[in-house]
């Protein structure tokens, strides 16, 4: 059987990798799909300790599945804000975008 | 291994290889003869005007939108219909007043005008 | 098992690498699809059948049709973005190299860090489980009916935003 | 006789004595078994999918007064093989700026997801692939593989036509996709169980059909357009996008794309018959035979009668715009679907274990649908009158 170290590194190397994606990507879109991969890693660890630490309840799959609700939320959200960005500025550079700085 | 979800992965497995290998079938048999004007892209007989880009409707997206928040709803529900029978009486209420909620996102979208495709 | 794992670890951590890598969006959308399969057979092989078909129906049937839906509208920027990453991604490299550092050296002294999997009591029903728990008030029926508010405001949120864009749309024609 | 009672598990049983017998691991042996059983059924899928094509092609001539195929074998019926051959000698030409490998990955997806559902299908007692408890979540989850062919096909083709066929068939899959889970989530109520099997099961009294009949309609209309057949064939509408997101497959390919869509039709008709008619059941003839062959045949016979059903609907209906059909599913099917589950619920719950549950939950069903029919009449009338209204004064106006 397989111990339960294979699952956590596999999730912190997802997690690593996603927030690679979220540091180094231009396109804000990216930046989005490398959040996605974070929550990813966060839901197999979820699942793996409900797993390996407590089957007989399901509070693991419980969290798990709201974090499913937030990572639609996220991603609906965002997704409306990158494409209402890109109508009124044309651009969906992340660094281009600093309305917000002076 | 006991495991059902092994039987499925093995189903994935040859649900695949079967149209593989027509696929593979049909490129063995069928002749190899290309040239430009038969790999152009399709424009109802006429030549083919830049590439595939086109300007899509934001509606698309609106639509795909509402999709994802009740799809991620059914997914709270399911469970909820499993259990039912074995619940108390309130549970059902729970379970209602979950749905009228996310009705009313339904009924703002409609009404904002956003459910229409002009 | 182990082989099932790791075959499954591969597609998903090479996939979930070319999706921060690759420089056309729509692969990178695609790729994410593999990952998110790759995911789902872990699940699978946890003997959580309940959570890998819901990962496919939420990530792989909506979510991800969401990002491809917002790629195609946003796509004109993408043909000529010629470099994926910014100037700063050696240093991104860095760091997430050292969050995965930091992240093996914290499990690495937990005590847990190589336990097996119990067996699985046989004859549980997780989804009645799962529906009694969402239900009951001393369990989560507050983050029950809060994930529907949280939904709504979503809902909400996006539709305003995304309102805006339309009638920009319509402004322009 | 004990062979008939129980034929797959007999065989398994059998091979799994004679490959354990030499020498083989236990795991092993069982993989190899469940290879060959899963080949077998599904060229068992691909021989019926032929079938299919003969069916249909003389149903629609009936339909439309003509004799169909009638040349090849008595009665035409060996036409799909001359098809086949055709589609096999067919050049296969990808088009020139297509993303080759999701270009050639799209189809292959597009059968696989309707293979899939052959998994959980439940032909009769001990006749099953697998009985997952999550089976209507798994119903939907390859509904969604469906969905992402197409967009694989429509982006890949690097073509006008395919992409906004695509991109209409997704939006159309998706929007239909809720009040069919919505009617997923009713049978799921009344059963109280997601698996297939535990669904025949809990029939065992009285079908689905009569506990909710709305649900069954929902789930009619929401599979024919999950489907992309007519009346909801925007995704290929001729006139307008050429072929929809297939319009750059030729050969194999693009007969994948056909076959995957009959054999869906069929599946479909399949589930239709097990979450509403009670699969095997045929007012107690299953029992004439005390074997699960007979019921599967039943099985078959009820899936071909709804896909007959639904071929009927297709050569019947003209094409709804666009526009319609969203507002269709938005405004008025989902809706519906909601307050349909809703209802279930609560009903079903009040008169749990009592004799009245059918009759009450068949009543609430013909009055929600009495209810949105006179809604409907009352809202149509006020349009006209806005209509005619905003018309009468407009030749006022005009008449000033």
């Amino acid at each position: 059987m397989i111990p339960i170290s294979w699952y956590l590194i596999l999730a912190a190397a997802l997690f690593s990798i996603g927030l690679f994606g979220v540091l180094a990507r231009k396109n804000a879109v990216a930046i989005l799909l490398g959040v996605e991969l974070m929550l990813n890693a966060v839901n197999i660890n979820l699942v793996t300790f409900w797993r390996y630490n407590a089957p007989e309840t399901v509070t693991g799959q419980v969290f798990a599945i709201i974090v499913f609700a937030v990572a639609a939320a996220e991603v609906a959200v965002g997704l409306a804000l990158i494409i209402s960005i890109y109508r009124n500025r044309n651009t969906i550079v992340a660094d281009d975008l600093d309305m917000m700085k002076w | 291994m006991q495991n059902p979800w092994m039987y499925v992965g093995l189903f994935v497995l040859v649900g695949l290889l079967i149209p593989v290998a027509a696929i593979a079938i049909g490129a063995i048999l069928g002749p190899k003869k290309p040239n430009a004007i038969k790999q152009s892209t399709y424009e109802c007989g006429i030549e083919t005007v830049g590439d595939n880009w086109v300007q899509f409707k934001a509606q698309y997206y609106i639509f795909a939108l509402v999709f994802l928040v009740f799809d991620v709803e059914t997914v709270f529900l399911f469970p909820w219909a499993v259990s039912l029978n074995k619940l108390p009486l309130f549970a059902v209420f729970e379970g209602i007043i979950f749905i009228l909620i996310l009705l009313a996102g339904l009924v703002y979208a409609w009404k904002k005008g956003m459910l229409e495709w002009v | 098992m182990k082989i099932l794992f790791l075959i499954f670890a591969a597609i998903t951590l090479g996939s979930a690498f070319m999706v921060v890598t690759t420089k056309k969006m729509i692969h990178a959308a695609f790729w994410l699809i593999t990952t998110l399969f790759g995911v789902a057979a872990l699940y699978a092989l946890l003997n959580a059948g309940f959570m890998a078909m819901v990962q496919i129906v939420v990530y792989v049937g909506a979510i991800a049709i969401l990002f491809i839906f917002a790629i195609m509208l946003t796509r004109k920027e993408m043909l000529d973005s010629a470099a994926p990453l910014n100037k700063n991604w050696g240093i991104a490299a860095l760091f997430s190299l050292l969050s995965f550092a930091g992240l093996y050296t914290l499990l690495r002294n937990w005590t847990g860090f190589s336990n097996e999997a119990p067996e699985l009591a046989a004859g549980v029903d997780t989804i009645t489980e799962l529906g009694t728990a969402l239900v009951t008030p001393d369990a989560y029926l507050l983050p029950f009916e809060v994930a529907s508010v949280l939904l709504l405001a979503a809902l909400i949120g996006a539709v305003y935003v995304a309102n805006d864009a339309k009638n920009q749309q319509e402004a322009e024609k | 006789m004990e062979f008939w009672k129980d034929p797959i598990n007999t065989i398994f049983a059998s091979m799994m004595e004679s490959f354990t017998s030499g020498g083989m691991s236990d795991v092993l042996a069982r993989v190899l078994i469940y290879l060959i059983g899963i080949l077998l059924f599904v060229t068992f899928a691909m021989v019926l999918d032929i079938f299919l094509v003969w069916i249909e092609r003389k149903v629609v001539a009936r339909f439309q007064d003509r004799l169909g195929p009638n040349r090849i074998g008595p009665f035409g019926i060996f036409q799909p093989f001359a098809d086949i051959v055709k589609l096999l000698i067919k050049e296969d030409i990808t088009p020139v700026g297509a993303d080759v490998v999701m270009f050639n990955l799209a189809p292959i997806f597009s059968m696989m997801s309707v293979l899939l559902l052959w998994a959980i299908m439940p032909f009769a007692p001990n006749m099953f692939g697998v009985d997952l408890n999550v089976g209507m979540l798994y119903l939907v989850a390859a509904g969604s593989i469906g969905t992402l062919s197409v967009i694989m096909a429509g982006w890949a083709s690097n073509n006008k036509y395919a992409l906004l066929g695509a991109f209409r068939t997704v939006a159309q899959m998706v929007s239909y996709e809720i009040p069919m889970v919505a009617a997923l989530l009713v049978v799921t109520l009344l059963a109280g169980t997601m698996g297939a099997v535990g669904i025949v099961g809990a029939q065992e009294g009285v079908s689905f059909f009569w506990l909710s009949p709305l649900a069954f309609l929902i789930f009619l209309i929401s599979a024919i357009a999950e489907l992309g057949r007519s009346p909801f064939d925007l995704n290929e509408a001729e006139s307008e996008i050429v072929a929809g997101f297939h319009t750059e497959y030729t050969g194999m390919k693009f007969g994948l794309f056909y076959a995957g869509e009959l054999l869906h039709s069929f599946t479909f008709g399949g589930f239709i018959a097990l979450l509403f008619f009670g699969g095997h059941r045929l007012f107690g003839l299953e029992n004439l035979f005390p074997t699960p062959i007979w019921g599967a045949l039943i099985f078959i016979g009820k899936a071909i009668f709804f896909y007959w059903v639904i071929m009927w609907i297709k050569y019947t209906v003209p094409r709804i715009r666009v526009d319609h059909m969203l507002a269709f599913n938005w405004k008025f099917l989902t809706p519906l679907a909601f307050i349909l589950l809703m209802v279930t619920a609560l009903v079903g719950r009040l008169f749990l274990e009592s004799a009245w549950l059918v009759p009450a939950l068949f009543i609430s069903n013909i009055l929600l649908a009495w209810l949105t029919v006179e809604y409907l009449k009352s809202h149509a009338r006020k349009e006209r009158e806005k209509e005619e209204a905003s018309k009468q004064s407009a030749t006022l106006a005009e008449q000033h």
